[in-house]
């Protein structure tokens, strides 16, 4: 195990709002296991806003400003929770290897844009850098009897020319670390399904659809909750949960967690470090079924 | 010179000449001829003496001047039993004609001696100012060479006039011997060889290193004496340069056919050459020919870890090849 | 015929009949476009290349030599090109001393079948030399008349 | 030597961006040149009469045709020189259609280097001598290898022609893929019906040697002389007396073995025969599964053999064949569809290939004919095809059509219907492709009297929706998005050159695509030869083939094979090296380097010589560039020719 893991990291703009929850938790997490992460200086968006459908260029240089925020703290790799700000990222290094697209983003910085620095998900470090073994070790509290699906959403590892982590129609990484959290993972059909989320705002029933799809099919599978790595996917999934109910007439109550919720439960930090109350759908009854377990466990034993 | 000599230096010298010259006597009544050096027109030269009888063993003289490599004569005596004496470096011919079957093991005789290197001519003549007639005295010590010439003496420091190939030599001993008188100085292997000389050419600009060879090429005399005193120019009357059929050279005095025959030598000689340096030494212009093969061996060493000249049973890296090559990168399009 | 100045460079190839010969072949059948420059000889085998052709292709007023033969393992003769891969490799790096940029010759495998990878062998390959400019050509019996001619082009 | 040269038009293939007048007229100018023209199609029979008039009346020594690439015309235009009563080899070629016009369009640029190609070719043919064959005998026997419908179909027409065969097929019984099919397109007729009366000619014939189980080790010498080490594998059962009972498979306890035959449906036993009507019908031991052979306990097929002829201690086993020819025909092998992640990469056991359908639906196989999902044996309802998996795919690297799967899948579509009446079937294709006879109106009855859905389209999705798997693509012709709830997913997967199929090439001195699919010596003309004189192809192994096309390219290859030994001798290739006795030192560099073996040591009045034996040397000329004094010359490629060729080409 590397002793010394350290990183640039980029929190992206839902961490502030959103996705707050997934950022502490994340925080939370890395200071639990010895990663040191030290936030990028004066960041800003990383262009995966609207502004990627409209100008190439421009998206690529707030991702490149930011990453050479990165150079500028002397690292050479920086990791993000966010799949989209991740993509966005990459896709940015990716497009400026070519030499005119690169000149359009120097025109747009104040200096030349660092095409050095690599970035990678607070995923793919825990499962690639920090080990799902040394992760196995480290748990005190197992989340025992918790029946879960790992949900991905479609670019945490896509296009997988580009993402270069996991495999692209069938991704373990979160389902492995939930096994070795203690959970009993079902194999979630549609772990690389979208959710909708970029018609989130002009086409509200295909979110429903789409998103109602994902809620039937962990009922169906048995799952009494789905972890997922990505603000979008939760927030489709969590927050409109409601909305989805009202619109397909189903009744459905699934806590949708970020893995990294549950990998600090399971580390044994508190519900409030992890942002647990920010949950929209209450996980509270799963919480406590699982103490619930725990203790019968114990008792057996 | 890489082998430092003590002053106790010079009566080892007499005492291994003499265990030499016994070793011949011994040898010699089973031997056709035994080829050493002695004493020539001058003071300052030495020439390959062929020893057929007792008495011609007297006159052995291994010396600084002691330069031919005598390895040059063992194919055209093949059939007859042979002793030959060599310097470290003259062994390594040995022993490429040995691998490649061009003389017998079982004919040839060979006595080694610990060589603390051989002077290069041209050096000597340079500090002579240009001219070595009339030479009335030479002595040499470890360190200085003694010279009266036309009523002038001259005292040369031994290290300067020590031919390159010796500063760095790393075979002083004979690597392979039947017979070896003194004791032996210590061989190097192929790792240590140094090539200062070619890396300080390489790093001159592309028309740099062509003009020069242009120009050095241009005073050849297409003699071919680099060819003739190569030991492992074995075609001999059947040389490439001089063939109709294959007519890779025209007879024209031009320098581009000049150079494209060093070429053709150097290349015929990969894997196989030994630096015994004697293409240079023959050159009456002095054109530094070997240079072009010890680019070649350096070439070889870093492709290959292969030497030539060290071990009989070895086969040269060009007439072998391996499904893998470890050292070669090829060119990605 | 002389090059046809400002346009091409003498390029010289060295193919082996039975892949690169074939693959170039099949480059002209399905009209892959090349450069002009390269002018090809055909031999059996790259094993049958010495590689003191390509000094000698130099040496005469080449500009580049490009050779090329069958993929190792798939030589029609079983070991030909095993045998050309460690010549040329020595004579491709032995170049530079002469005063040839190694650039100026290199060897690759084509098959067959690979008519795209000859067309993009060609074209980069021609590229190279272009990017080179053309060969200092030895002219004359004495070293001066090249020389003169040496000095006035730097 | 007087030379006279003609440049082809080609039609309009060589004029069209060469200027072949200024061609000729350039060329009028080299030594050596007394006649030079320009012609419309030199390769057509007044172009030829055309040069067999000219060498009569300039009295010319040699040609040069500059035209298409020697692969082409060489050999025509030897002949016409030939026919003139020149020697063959008095000729050369300039290619100035595939090496100029066909690859720029720069008329300058094309005609100043027509001219270099055929001052290039004049140059070589002022050194070219006159060469002669030499005769020598051949060994009339045959070598097949593969034991597939194509090779059993060019063993029969050679043994049947009076050859002797021996054929050598890897897996221990010969019928190929097409044993292991149910039924045939477009006729529907039972594979194993029309198959095995001809496996069983195989094992009957008094011509034919076979050797199942058994692999090409090594192969030596040329056309007319090969010697091949065959790998008889070891099958831990001595066939000699093996009388193909059974007992042993039934009594086995080792029930877990894979069912290779099966493609993997369903299990067997660790000593098995593959199929009832398996020629030649022997047990072997699969040594991973048996437990004596990995664990050393056991031994109940020694026991209950009645024969005794079971011998654990069985090693490989090496013999070694004279034959004149090969026949290759080492078929083809299923692209690994686990690349696919979308169709679930193999992690869903209902997902299968077509091949394994097929076995589903043969009477002999598995399931006795009985449709069944392998995950709960349940019959399907919904059973969902997708084509082109595998092929017409550049994404996985194989952008070939494979060419029958659309015709298979129709016919498993109208087998399914026979089979589950109540059952439907849909289709997801790129495109329909039934060329052939019969073959379109095949596919039109699945869709119209089998009611098959077809959907023309690309599956994007698998996935499990409790026991049924959602199949999701795309309807291309309505524009929308497709999902079924199948029972059943078979994948047409596509076809690629067998396992081990470049290691044979190699071993064959042929070569092949990078698909590993052999190339035939050339892609209209020369469709089962390939450039190794005495190696001709059949069936798949070149390329994707249904039977019919598979079954003709074996009886092709046969009718070479009976051309090449309709003649007692043949003529040896002159093209060899010749040693100058005068020039050699004897220093043995060439025999070192030479990889036939084709030179020798010999003695001259006392000295070591090199010697060329005639009949070995294959032409490589290694041995001419590693002589350093030149004195072995590889005639038609010595060094004075090579030399001449540098110097056409480097003179300004």
């Amino acid at each position: 195990m590397n002793t010394s893991l350290n990183y640039a990291y980029y929190p992206g703009c839902s961490s502030t709002g959103t996705s707050i929850e997934y950022d502490m938790s994340s925080r939370a997490v890395c200071a639990a296991l010895d990663i040191k992460l030290t936030d990028v200086p004066d960041w800003s968006c990383c262009g995966s806003t609207p502004a990627h459908t409209v100008d190439h260029s421009l998206s690529s240089a707030l991702s490149a400003r930011n990453l050479d925020q990165v150079a500028s703290m002397g690292l050479d790799s920086c990791i993000t929770p966010c799949p989209s700000c991740l993509a966005n990222l990459k896709t940015a290094k990716h497009r400026m290897e070519d030499e005119g697209f690169r000149d359009k983003v120097n025109n747009l910085l104040d200096k030349p844009a660092n095409t050095k620095i690599e970035t990678k998900s607070v995923l793919q470090i825990l499962v690639e850098d920090y080990g799902i073994e040394n992760i196995r070790k480290k748990v005190v509290k197992p989340l025992t009897g918790l029946v879960v699906g790992a949900y991905y959403g479609c670019i945490l590892n896509r296009p997988a020319e580009l993402m270069q982590f996991d495999d692209r129609e069938h991704p373990m990484a979160m389902d492995n670390i939930m096994e070795a959290l203690g959970a009993t993972v079902v194999p979630f059909p549609l772990k690389v399904e979208c959710c909708g989320a970029s018609f989130g705002i002009p086409r509200k029933d295909v979110v429903m659809r789409l998103s109602g799809k994902l809620l039937d099919t962990a009922k169906s599978i048995g799952a009494m909750a789905l972890v997922t790595a990505c603000p979008l996917c939760q927030m489709n999934l969590d927050m409109r949960q409601d909305q989805i109910n009202h619109a397909n007439g189903s009744h459905h109550k699934i806590p949708i967690f970020y893995f990294t919720q549950l990998l600090g439960l399971a580390l044994g930090l508190t519900e409030k470090e992890l942002g647990m109350n920010k949950l929209c759908v209450s996980p509270r009854t799963l919480l406590d079924f699982m103490v619930n377990e725990e203790n019968i466990k114990e008792k057996a034993a | 010179m890489g082998n430092p000599r003590s002053e106790s230096n010079k009566g080892d010298q007499v005492k291994f000449q003499e265990e030499l010259k016994d070793n011949i006597r011994k040898a010699l009544p089973e031997l056709d001829v035994v080829i050493g050096w002695c004493g020539s027109f001058d003071p300052l030269h030495a020439t390959p003496h062929f020893m057929r009888r007792e008495e011609d063993i007297d006159k052995l003289e291994i010396s600084p001047l002691s330069v031919h490599n005598l390895a040059t004569y063992l194919p055209g005596l093949r059939g007859k039993k042979v002793g030959i004496v060599v310097k470290g470096c003259d062994s390594r011919s040995v022993v490429e004609l040995l691998q490649e079957n061009l003389i017998n093991r079982e004919d040839i005789t060979i006595f080694g001696f610990p060589c603390t290197g051989v002077v290069d001519q041209s050096k000597i003549k340079k500090a002579l100012g240009g001219h070595t007639g009339n030479i009335e005295f030479c002595d040499m010590s470890e360190s200085v060479i003694v010279i009266k010439s036309e009523d002038k003496a001259y005292t040369l420091p031994m290290a300067e006039m020590l031919a390159d190939k010796c500063s760095s030599c790393r075979y002083p001993d004979a690597v392979i011997s039947d017979y070896f008188a003194g004791e032996k100085i210590g061989n190097k292997g192929e790792e240590d060889a140094d090539y200062a000389a070619v890396e300080t050419f390489e790093n001159l600009s592309v028309p740099e290193r062509f003009g020069y060879w242009l120009k050095e090429f241009d005073r050849c005399i297409r003699c071919y004496a680099c060819r003739n005193a190569c030991p492992l120019c074995v075609c001999r009357d059947h040389c490439a340069a001089e063939s109709r059929d294959p007519h890779w050279l025209s007879q024209e005095n031009n320098v581009r056919d000049k150079l494209m025959f060093q070429v053709i030598h150097a290349y015929h000689l990969a894997g196989r050459c030994t630096e015994c340096g004697e293409c240079q030494r023959a050159c009456p212009v002095d054109i530094p020919v070997l240079m072009f093969k010890q680019k070649m061996n350096k070439e070889i060493r870093d492709t290959f870890q292969y030497e030539a000249g060290v071990d009989p049973e070895a086969t040269p890296p060009l007439l072998s090849f391996k499904m893998k090559e470890e050292n070669i990168t090829e060119k990605v399009w | 015929m002389p090059v046809l100045t400002g346009k091409e460079l003498r390029i010289v190839g060295f193919l082996c009949n039975w892949c690169s010969y074939g693959g170039a072949d099949t480059a002209g059948i399905g009209r892959f476009n090349q450069p002009t420059d390269l002018r090809i000889i055909k031999v059996p085998c790259s094993g049958r290349i010495d590689p003191l052709f390509v000094v000698k292709a130099l040496m005469n007023g080449a500009d580049g030599v490009l050779v090329s033969g069958c993929h190792p393992r798939d030589c029609h003769y079983a070991e030909g090109n095993f045998y050309a891969r460690r010549r040329l490799e020595i004579m491709h790096n032995f170049l530079p001393i002469i005063g040839y940029e190694p650039e100026r010759f290199e060897y690759t495998w084509v098959s067959a079948s690979e008519g795209q990878r000859w067309q993009q062998v060609v074209t980069s390959f021609t590229e190279q030399i272009h990017k080179l400019g053309p060969a200092p050509k030895i002219l004359g019996p004495e070293a001066s008349d090249t020389l003169s001619l040496m000095q006035a082009a730097l | 030597m007087k030379v006279g040269v003609f440049v082809c038009h080609c039609g309009s293939n060589i004029e069209a961006t060469v200027d072949t007048a200024a061609v000729a007229a350039a060329a009028r100018e080299f030594p050596g040149v007394v006649f030079a023209t320009d012609t419309m199609y030199t390769c057509s029979e007044p172009g030829q009469d055309e040069i067999v008039n000219a060498i009569k009346e300039h009295n010319l020594g040699g040609i040069v045709v500059a035209s298409c690439t020697p692969r082409m015309h060489e050999q025509t235009f030897r002949r016409t020189v030939e026919r003139a009563g020149l020697n063959k080899y008095l000729f050369e070629m300039a290619n100035i259609r595939e090496h100029v016009s066909w690859i720029g369009k720069d008329r300058e640029a094309n005609t100043n280097k027509s001219v270099d190609l055929v001052r290039m070719a004049t140059e070589k043919l002022l050194r070219n001598r006159p060469l002669y064959s030499k005769k020598f005998d051949i060994n009339k026997r045959v070598l097949v290898i593969g034991g597939g419908v194509a090779g059993i179909q060019a063993a029969l027409d050679c043994a049947d022609g009076g050859l002797e065969v021996v054929m050598v097929e890897k897996t221990s019984t010969i019928g190929g893929k097409m044993a292991k099919l149910d039924k045939t397109f477009p006729t529907v007729d039972c594979s194993s019906c029309i198959l095995g009366p001809r496996m069983v000619d195989v094992a009957q014939h008094p011509n034919i040697t076979l050797y199942a189980y058994s692999e090409i080790e090594e192969i030596n010498g040329y056309v007319g002389n090969f010697e091949i080490k065959v790998k008889k594998k070891a099958t831990y059962v001595n066939w000699d007396s093996c009388t193909g009972c059974g007992i042993c498979m039934e009594k086995c306890p080792s029930k877990k073995a894979t069912d290779y035959f099966n493609e993997g449906i369903g299990k067997t036993t660790a000593i098995n025969i593959p199929f009832p009507q398996a020629i030649p019908k022997k047990a072997k031991i699969d040594p991973d599964f048996c437990t004596k052979l990995t664990k050393g306990k056991c031994g109940v097929c020694a026991k209950v053999c009645p024969s005794g002829c079971i011998d654990y201690e069985m090693q490989d086993e090496f013999v070694t064949e004279k034959v004149g020819a090969i026949v290759t025909a080492t078929g083809y092998d299923l692209f690994d569809w686990s690349v696919y992640g979308e169709y679930g990469a193999g992690r869903y056991p209902d997902v299968i290939t077509g091949l394994q359908y097929e076995r589903m639906l043969s009477a002999s196989g598995p399931t006795g004919g009985h449709i069944k999902r392998p995950s709960d044996g349940k019959e399907p309802k919904n059973i969902v095809f997708i084509q082109c998996v595998g092929s017409r795919d550049k994404s996985v690297g194989r952008p070939y059509c494979t060419g029958f799967c659309c015709m298979y899948t129709a016919k498993q579509a109208i087998l399914t219907k026979d089979h589950l009446p109540d059952s439907q079937s849909y289709v997801f294709y790129m495109d329909i492709r039934a060329v052939g006879k019969l073959y379109d109106e095949f596919t039109r009855r699945a869709m119209e009297e089998y009611d098959t859905k077809y959907i023309r389209g690309r599956v994007s999705m698998i996935y499990p929706k409790g026991e049924k798997l959602l199949v999701r693509g795309a309807d291309t012709l309505m524009g929308s998005q497709v999902e079924v709830d199948a029972d059943l997913v078979v994948l047409a997967v596509g076809a690629e050159a067998s396992a081990g199929a470049s290691e044979l090439a190699e071993k064959l001195r042929i070569s092949y695509d990078s698909y590993g699919f052999y190339m035939e010596g050339h892609p209209k003309l020369k469709p089962v030869e390939t450039n190794t004189a005495g190696v001709y192809l059949a069936g798949a192994c070149q390329g994707p083939k249904d039977i019919p096309s598979s079954v003709a390219q074996g009886s092709a290859a046969a009718a070479k094979v009976l051309g090449l030994f309709s003649k007692d001798q043949l003529e040896s290739d002159p093209q060899v090296s010749i040693v100058d006795i005068k020039r050699c030192i004897g220093c043995g560099k060439c025999i070192q380097t030479c990889p036939f073996g084709a030179i020798k040591e010999m003695e001259f009045r006392g000295m070591v010589k090199a010697d060329v034996i005639e009949t070995i040397c294959q032409g490589c000329g290694i041995c001419t560039s590693t002589c350093p004094q030149g004195a072995i010359q590889l005639q038609h490629s010595t060094d004075n020719q090579i030399l001449s060729e540098v110097n056409a080409l480097c003179q300004f």
